[in-house]
């Protein structure tokens, strides 16, 4: 069983023991522990449930890679499901919980998915729940979600805060084993600047664990003194606990801080997205060890031997008392050394290669261990872990040759480099044969901006196997880093001793030959169930590329992203198809290298601040009185203003009516404001507009339409003209920054030559429209420092004058069809004079009112909308608005597209104003039915009794829609606007519009102007 | 995640501080072009697999239009220069050429 | 080829699944075929297979550079929606939609296509008008759909947060048919069909140079050596522009990276799929309990597939404001994809300048949706010349202005 | 001009650094020919400042030139003198091809005090822009992005700088400051 051990643990404090809860049971561990560390120290060996079969299953690794313990953290808005327990570090009050097994772990209904495992071969849900078809969406899609999908949703909102930090960067090492630092200390002393960071809260790797010995220090003081040196320069910073997530292109690179996980406090950020551009990226990586394929290996108490090592040496954590070791290489040997300096027994090392006399093998045989060359594991037994291991001759097909009583087995595949990061931007692998692993291709790095490499790796993540090696391989390369960017290496790398090592042999099953029965047992993927038989399968049914392969059989899809199962499933593949493995290819990583917090990727990004509000100067006052807000662009405009015990749309009615009455007040600030100046000023807005702007007079207005290049009108507005070279165009609320900005496109890459100057002023004023028949009382109730009157200051003129002593520049233009002025007033006064026109106006009962009060006196008066009459797909000539179309004008834009074919097309649909025969109100949208039944070969019914044409596609064929539609106060019925074909050459017909019921509401076509046609009321 | 070099302000702007505006030196054609050659100047355009010309904007910087030379495969940038250009500066089209082998500058239509 | 039922696996379960056959063939090409369809992406697939089904026209090749179904089929987020504004768009992805509901029957092979329903939530006034509006047009397109209330989508759609304070919930235009399908399974259940018809799917296999003579296309030249055809179908999103250029021709396309991203799997917390379009997220759970996630695309071209990590970021940002839950969750992987953008946004099936040459492309971030539809109707089109179900998405419709603005709705398309 | 208000209306905050609404500033957006002398004089007349080179800022007390494009300006001068600048700008520069608009209340104008490093820290966690001393050293002047807005900043010490957005923005940018400042989540990078 495994248990604590008395002595040892160089990453646990005996002196802090911590009480955390498993599904309910209270347990011990002591700080430093892994939440896996503390499971293994209390016994816990079951851990988790598999995805597919709910096969019982326990700790395999004790790092990054663990596919098996993961875990549900936490509760309400601090709960997180699938976390790993081996990257989990413990702290006091740490509640913990199993996942996927109903009801319990212990006893878990779904474990019948195991039973029935030989009906479930890969893929097997391609082959049936065919029929009857409508049980696929009610009844087996239901079961299989329900027992797939690992961990509990989180119900609550997230309680904690993230945040995001951009650096800059010489040289970034990723990795803090020696590998890393020495790469770091080589390229920092060449005086580069480095950024070395490592995912896990202590420093060092293996090598500390494996108590080697560098430069005649042991590995832990070495590490210790190097990091000392570190620390101590000013041209390097390094973070532990801050994972490289992924490698970007021009070296981008995410880096992934968890901050508070080991000790929770919701008043601290909890984890930090780092996005780093780093000159160089070193990654030191490291590798990890594979699991060998033998029957059983998935049962609890089956481990990696490095991981068994690691629980002993860091954590004082025996996984058993009895274990067997399994190996294809010489380093399991350091395992067997560990275990037996530890007092545990090692009955047996089971080593397939026929001949052993590597020095560490040598070692242990001293030490007592018993060697069994050429021998394997016919297959691993016991109920929910391992109880007896069946031991066979590698070469044979699995007779049993002697039977090893062991509550642990520590296995040995061999070691693969972690190339995640350097394949994140396209770096390309090489198989070198001698490991038997891909390693990145030197030849084939990923390329920055400048065309050359950016991503180098260094260590055991490059494929370096023993210390001195590694050394001399990070130093090299931090050096290479360092002078990429320029900078001269000079230092010398730090020494190990030359480890003499027996080369290892591949085994990619055990025993060789092992029959079905044994591969069928014989997993690849823990996580997601997958086995030997299943990748056979998918490579005999022609699933033979890799992506196939893992897609069918969904090997490496896991949440460990195939850490430990990639290279193994490779090559049972590549031994079904009778392929070299490098020829069978391999599978591109994508990041992130382990998963993160979808929290942290939004950073600050939420709540208040999960986008830019734009306020208005005026803001204020409609927030204090009880605006209710529609969102318009990053704007938050007033739709209306309800009284207390007021609908929204009684409110509508309201200002509606006050205003066309007596006054209404509009804050109309959004409004786009640029101001466009120079001698060839006016020759650019001939251009931009569809008309004359360089004939305006100065102290005038004139309405303005632009079009896209593709003909289609894209903004409107009231242009003024300030003096002989200054134009002022208004653009609506979210033309401002778009309109500018293609104004600022075209002189910059077309006009270049053309002397124009733009500037956006829209947030330099505050704009407030005083609309309706009283609105110049009010303005004369503020003592103008000018004459308002009609005749001094007609219809579409502008002034320049004080009102209430504040400089103000007051445009008479209108949008209602009433006397109406709008006020442009410098922000910083733009509440001080809304404020002082409501005083003025009290005595006319003056109303502010919304967005939803001027569409409908706008629609009243037949103006059109942007974004309501217009779609993008509308031109000005579709709306009826040819007069402001020069016909003078050679050239503006849009005039080109404006001419093809179907832009000339008399079927057009027009705009008219449409009012249904019953008064109501039409349907946002809805579109007339085409009852011109000789037109088309077809036609159906589309309304009880009805007929229409339809298209070869038998759709209902229509020729009209509704672009705006509402109640309108003042001629108290439902008025609309709308785009009919031919609609202005048939006035009065009706049309029969379709209702989303199947029923339909008719309307006649009438002249879209409402309300006063003749335009007297403005002009008063 | 591009870094392109403002020719105006010459910082190194992070690809969320530009705006991409497409293929770059387009000619325009207005009124009195036929339909192919509008149709060309608004819809067709290069999509090579390799070297290409683009407009961007340093739309939250100095708010300039400056035009990239960019591999669309490995995304090396050969060069970035002002918008007020009919072609590529020459010591970019050398620099392609060096780079590229046997690319030559097209004719833009 | 045999049949696959439950009953053929409850065999096979007894003799250790040594009796399944291939699903479809590698064999060797011919010299010539009657049709040669470049691409082996669910597109092209699907052509092939209706060309045969409909048609009787089996002597087929489809030729792939890669592996089949390796394209875009295999990197969306399987999303099968028809709830489009225009009546071509309309038209096509319904008839697409409605094949989807029997194609794990047609093609003897769970494609796993889950109508569990699709909204797309209105969140501005702006949006509830140009939803209405589409709701109104699917009337009379035949397209089901219905404009639905806010406490109706907190209804089918617990996890939502319907009373943001910055975007509120005003409702949703909802298809009850909508759903999702295993995006894998589609290309392979095509081909698995094509195969057992005859035809021959060449994986491997790049064509290099399209040969035609006196305008006309004879055949195309590949890795593998020349081989003749009468017809030619392009079926190759996101190297469209590419393999016409060979047959010297220039397409109103960009090619630009589009991302997506899964998170781990949860168990079941969400049933339906959701498109939030002012906020630019969309968002379902698969059957393996990931919550898949649809990512933006660069403005510039890039043949990567691997693309910018802000458009992650962008989508993720709206999401836990609309979805708050998501936020503890973690982000598995990501990956992109390279989608093809015309003029107008939408795609392109049409007969090419070269005579006996089809294009299809253009899919831009649409095309999962639209496989059997896009294969039903191109396959009318390369047989008989015309077919009213890709008669609007000619090539000429960019020089006559004759757009099919799909953004003129306020559903993007995905 | 006692109804005048900012956007921010005088708010302050202390956290790792002190952010505060710098008040009324004047502000000119000036356009024109860099190379034509007149121009070079007109501006440096009236702002009583050196020409700033690409990418600089030069102050003299509550007085500077900022660089803001190759063709752009941003005068600052005191609030009540903007009118008076803008005059004098037009009378100077005459016929010649220029813009010169009053900006004043189109913006929010931050001032960040505290230790350089940690001012440094709090920008880094909101911009992509390089921020180590080398790349954006005193006086010189960075327009980038500020989260999800535009922003430009420049440090005027080493212990202070100034920043600047678009006034409708004004309190989003105050909560991004406040949030990236708070107590204890000092990175200590820079």
């Amino acid at each position: 069983m495994s248990h604590r051990l008395s002595t040892g643990g160089r990453l646990i404090d005996r002196s802090k023991p911590v009480t955390l809860s498993f599904n309910g049971k209270t347990m011990r561990g002591y700080s430093g522990d892994t939440l896996a560390s503390a499971l293994l120290g209390e016994d816990q060996m079951l851990m988790g449930r598999s995805f597919k079969y709910h096969r019982p299953r326990g700790v395999v690794a004790s790092g990054a890679e663990e596919p098996n313990a993961l875990m549900g953290l936490g509760r309400d808005g601090f709960f997180e499901p699938n976390a790993r327990a081996t990257t989990t570090e413990v702290f006091d009050g740490l509640e913990a919980q199993s996942q996927n097994h109903w009801p319990s772990l212990e006893f878990d209904v779904g474990a019948i998915n195991a039973k029935l495992s030989r009906f479930l071969p890969a893929g097997f849900y391609y082959k049936m729940f065919l029929w009857p078809r409508a049980f696929w969406k009610h009844i087996y899609e239901p079961v299989i979600r329900e027992s797939a999908g690992l961990g509990k949703p989180p119900r609550k909102r997230d309680k904690d805060h993230y945040e995001h930090f951009n650096i800059t960067v010489d040289v970034l090492v990723i990795g803090g084993g020696i590998a890393g630092l020495t790469a770091a200390k080589a390229a920092a002393d060449a005086g580069a600047e480095v950024l070395l960071v490592e995912q896990t809260a202590h420093w060092g790797g293996r090598a500390v664990v494996d108590g080697e010995e560098i430069d005649g220090l042991a590995a832990e003081d070495w590490v210790t003194r190097t990091i000392g040196e570190l620390e101590g320069m000013e041209n390097v910073r390094i973070r532990s606990r801050t994972m490289g997530a992924g490698v970007y292109d021009h070296g981008y690179t995410l880096l992934y801080e968890r901050l508070t996980d080991h000790a929770p406090d919701p008043s601290l950020v909890r984890q930090r997205l780092w996005k780093v551009r780093a000159g160089q990226i070193v990654t030191a990586t490291g590798s990890i060890e594979r699991p060998i394929s033998f029957a059983g290996n998935d049962l609890p108490g089956v481990m990696l031997a490095g991981a068994v090592r690691d629980y002993v040496v860091n954590f004082g954590v025996a996984p058993g008392r009895n274990i067997v070791i399994v190996t294809n290489n010489d380093d399991a040997y350091r395992t067997a050394l560990v275990l037996k300096k530890a007092g545990l027994a090692v009955p047996v090392v089971l080593d397939v290669r026929p001949e052993v006399k590597g020095p560490l093998a040598e070692a242990a045989r001293k030490a007592g261990v018993r060697i069994t060359p050429g021998r394997g594991i016919a297959s691993v037994q016991g109920k929910s872990r391992v109880e007896t291991v069946l031991v066979c001759e590698q070469a044979g097909d699995g007779a049993v040759v002697e039977e090893v009583v062991a509550d642990c087995v520590a296995m040995s595949g061999g070691w693969s480099p972690v190339v995640h990061l350097w394949s994140h931007a396209g770096g390309k692998l090489t198989w070198n044969e001698d490991e038997a692993h891909f390693r990145p291709d030197p030849e084939m790095a990923p390329t920055g901006a400048d065309g050359n490499p950016f991503v180098r790796t260094a260590g055991a993540a490059n494929g370096a196997i023993t210390t001195s090696v590694v050394l001399l391989d990070a130093h090299a390369i931090g050096q290479a880093a360092a002078e990429a960017l320029g900078f001269t290496a000079k230092g010398e790398a730090p020494k190990a001793e030359e480890e003499v090592r027996q080369p290892m042999t591949p085994v990619w099953l055990m025993p060789e030959n092992a029959p079905y029965e044994k591969r069928a047992k014989a997993w690849l993927d823990y996580q997601n169930d997958v086995k030997v038989t299943d990748v056979e399968l998918a490579a005999r049914e022609g699933y033979e590329s890799v992506e196939h392969t893992k897609r069918y059989t969904t090997l490496g899809m896991a949440t460990d992203q195939g850490k430990l199962s990639n290279i193994n499933g490779l090559a049972v593949l590549s031994r079904e198809l009778g392929t070299a493995i490098p020829k069978v290819g391999t599978t591109t990583f994508r990041p992130p290298y382990t998963p993160i917090t979808i929290g942290a990727i939004a950073g600050e990004a939420k709540g208040d601040l999960f986008q830019p509000v734009r306020k208005t100067p005026i803001q204020g006052w409609h927030e204090k009185n009880n605006a209710h807000f529609e969102p318009v662009g990053h704007w938050r405009r007033p739709y209306a203003f309800p009284k207390a015990g007021e609908s929204v749309h009684d409110a509508v009615m309201r200002e509606v009516n006050a205003t066309r009455q007596s006054v209404g007040l509009l804050d109309a600030s959004t409004l786009g404001k640029l101001i466009v100046t120079g001698p060839d000023a006016g020759q650019f807005l001939d251009m931009l507009y569809t008309n004359m702007m360089s004939n305006l007079a100065p102290g005038k207005c004139r309405y303005g339409l632009m079009c896209s290049e593709n003909g289609f009108l894209i903004d409107d507005g009231v242009v003024a003209r300030l003096d002989d070279q200054t134009w002022l165009c208004h653009t609506t609320s979210g033309g401002a920054d778009s309109i500018h900005a293609a104004m600022e496109e075209w002189l910059q890459t077309e006009w270049w030559d053309w002397k124009v100057y733009v500037a956006n002023v829209t947030e330099q004023f505050a704009q407030i429209g005083v609309v309706g028949p009283q609105a110049r009382l009010v303005l004369e109730a503020l003592g103008p420092s000018v004459d308002l009157s009609k005749d001094a200051l007609p219809f579409m003129q502008w002034t320049d004058c004080t009102l209430a002593d504040i400089p103000v520049r007051i445009f008479r233009i209108s949008f209602s069809g009433e006397l109406s002025y709008e006020i442009a007033v410098s922000a910083g006064q733009g509440r001080a004079l809304w404020d002082r026109l409501l005083e003025a106006g009290d005595p006319h009962g003056i109303t502010p009112y919304g967005t939803e009060a001027l569409h409908i006196m706008r629609a009243e008066k037949g103006f059109i909308m942007i974004g309501d009459e217009t779609d993008g797909t509308v031109i000005p000539q579709d709306l009826g608005l040819n007069w402001a179309i020069s016909k003078k004008k050679e050239d503006f834009l849009g005039k080109r597209a404006q001419q093809r074919d179907h832009m000339q097309d008399a079927l057009r649909w027009k705009l008219v104003g449409l009012e249904t025969l019953d008064g109501s109100v039409l349907p946002d949208g809805a579109y007339a039915v085409d009852t011109h039944l000789d037109k088309a070969a077809n036609s159906a019914e589309y309304a009880p009794g009805k007929e229409a044409a339809t298209n070869d596609n038998g759709q209902i064929a229509t020729c009209g829609r509704v672009t705006s539609t509402y109640h309108s106060p003042t001629l108290g019925r439902g008025i609309a606007m709308g785009l009919v074909e031919r609609g202005p050459d048939r006035m009065g017909e009706v049309l029969s519009f379709a209702r989303t019921d199947g029923s339909v509401i008719e309307a006649r076509i009438v002249s879209p102007v409402f309300y006063d046609p003749d335009g007297e009321k403005q002009n008063v | 995640m591009l870094i392109l070099t403002c020719p105006y302000c010459g910082v190194d702007c992070d690809e969320t501080e530009l705006g991409a505006g497409g293929e770059a030196h387009l000619k325009r054609h207005g009124p009195g072009s036929t339909d192919e050659e509008f149709e060309s100047y608004i819809f067709q355009r290069e999509n090579p697999r390799g070297v290409h010309f683009e407009r961007w904007r340093h739309a939250m910087g100095c708010g300039k239009w400056f035009h990239a030379a960019r591999d669309t495969a490995t995304l090396e940038v050969f060069g970035t220069y002002v918008a007020q250009a009919f072609e590529p500066p020459q010591e970019i089209k050398d620099k392609i050429t060096a780079k590229r082998p046997g690319w030559t500058w097209r004719d833009v239509a | 080829m045999g049949r696959y039922s439950v009953f053929a696996v409850a065999r096979e379960a007894f003799r250790n699944h040594t009796g399944w056959q291939r699903a479809w063939s590698s064999p060797e090409a011919k010299r010539r075929y009657d049709v040669i369809i470049i691409g082996a992406g669910g597109h092209g697939l699907a052509t092939a297979y209706y060309l045969g089904k409909n048609f009787g026209i089996t002597n087929v090749a489809v030729l792939e550079k890669g592996w089949l179904g390796g394209g875009n089929t295999g990197r969306n987020t399987t999303i099968i929606r028809s709830n489009y504004l225009q009546d071509p768009s309309a038209a096509i992805y319904e008839k697409a939609r409605s094949l989807y509901e029997t194609l794990s029957q047609d093609l003897n092979y769970n494609v796993m296509f889950s109508p569990r329903g699709v909204m797309m939530l209105a969140q501005t006034e702006h949006e509830v008008r140009g939803y209405k509006r589409t709701a109104h047009a699917n009337v009379l397109q035949g397209v089901t759909t219905e404009f639905i209330s806010p406490e109706r989508v907190k209804q089918l759609c617990p996890i939502i947060e319907i009373r943001g304070p910055r975007y509120p919930v005003l409702g949703a235009l909802w298809q009850a048919r909508g759903g999702t399908a295993r995006h894998d399974a589609v290309a392979w259940g095509y081909a698995r069909k094509c195969s057992e018809m005859g035809m021959d799917i060449i994986q491997k296999c790049e064509v290099t140079g399209i040969r035609s003579e006196g305008g006309k296309v004879v055949g195309v030249t590949t890795n593998r050596g020349d081989i003749d055809c009468d017809k030619l179908g392009v079926v190759v999103a996101g190297h469209s522009g590419h393999v016409a250029s060979m047959a010297g021709f220039r397409l109103p396309i960009e090619s630009v990276a589009l991302q997506a991203m899964v998170s781990e799997p949860i168990k079941p917390c969400m049933d339906v799929v959701v498109m939030a379009n002012t906020v630019h997220g969309y968002m379902s759970q698969s059957d393996k309990g990931e919550m898949v996630i649809g990512g933006g695309a660069d403005g510039y071209n890039n043949y990567t597939q691997r693309g910018s990590f802000h458009h992650i970021e962008e989508t993720v940002r709206a999401l836990v404001e609309t979805f708050p839950m998501i936020s503890r969750l973690k982000m598995l992987r990501q990956w992109g994809g390279i989608v093809d953008m015309t003029g107008d946004r939408s795609p392109i099936l049409s007969k090419a300048p070269v005579d006996g040459v089809f294009i299809n492309c253009g899919w831009g971030t649409g095309g999962f949706k639209a496989i059997p539809g896009s294969g039903w109707g191109f396959a009318e089109l390369m047989a008989k010349g015309e077919s009213p179900l890709t008669a609007g998405f000619g090539l000429e419709r960019f020089r006559e202005g004759r757009f099919v603005d799909e953004s003129v709705a306020a559903g993007v398309a995905h | 001009m006692s109804d005048v208000v900012t956007a921010l209306d005088g708010a302050t905050f202390n956290g790792t650094i002190a952010v505060e609404d710098a008040g009324l500033t004047g502000m000119i957006t000036l356009r024109g020919d860099f190379a034509s002398t007149s121009f070079q004089n007109a501006v440096t007349g009236v702002s009583g400042v050196n020409f700033p080179g690409k990418g600089e800022v030069n102050s003299v007390g509550d007085r500077g030139l900022a660089w803001m494009s190759p063709d752009e300006l941003l005068m600052i001068v005191p609030y009540d003198q903007t009118n008076a600048a803008l005059a004098e700008i037009t009378e100077n520069l005459g016929e010649e091809h220029h813009l010169a608009v009053n900006v004043s209340d189109a913006r929010a104008v931050f001032r960040l005090r505290g230790n350089g490093n940690v001012i440094r820290e709090v920008l880094a966690k909101l911009t992509p822009a390089d921020l180590r001393v080398a790349a954006l050293p005193t006086g010189r002047v960075r327009r980038t992005r500020l989260s999800q807005v535009p922003a430009a900043f420049w440090f005027s010490a080493e212990d202070e700088a100034t920043l600047i957005c678009f006034r409708s923005v004004a309190e989003y940018v105050f909560g991004l400051l406040r949030q990236s400042a708070a107590e204890g989540s000092e990175i200590g990078y820079f």
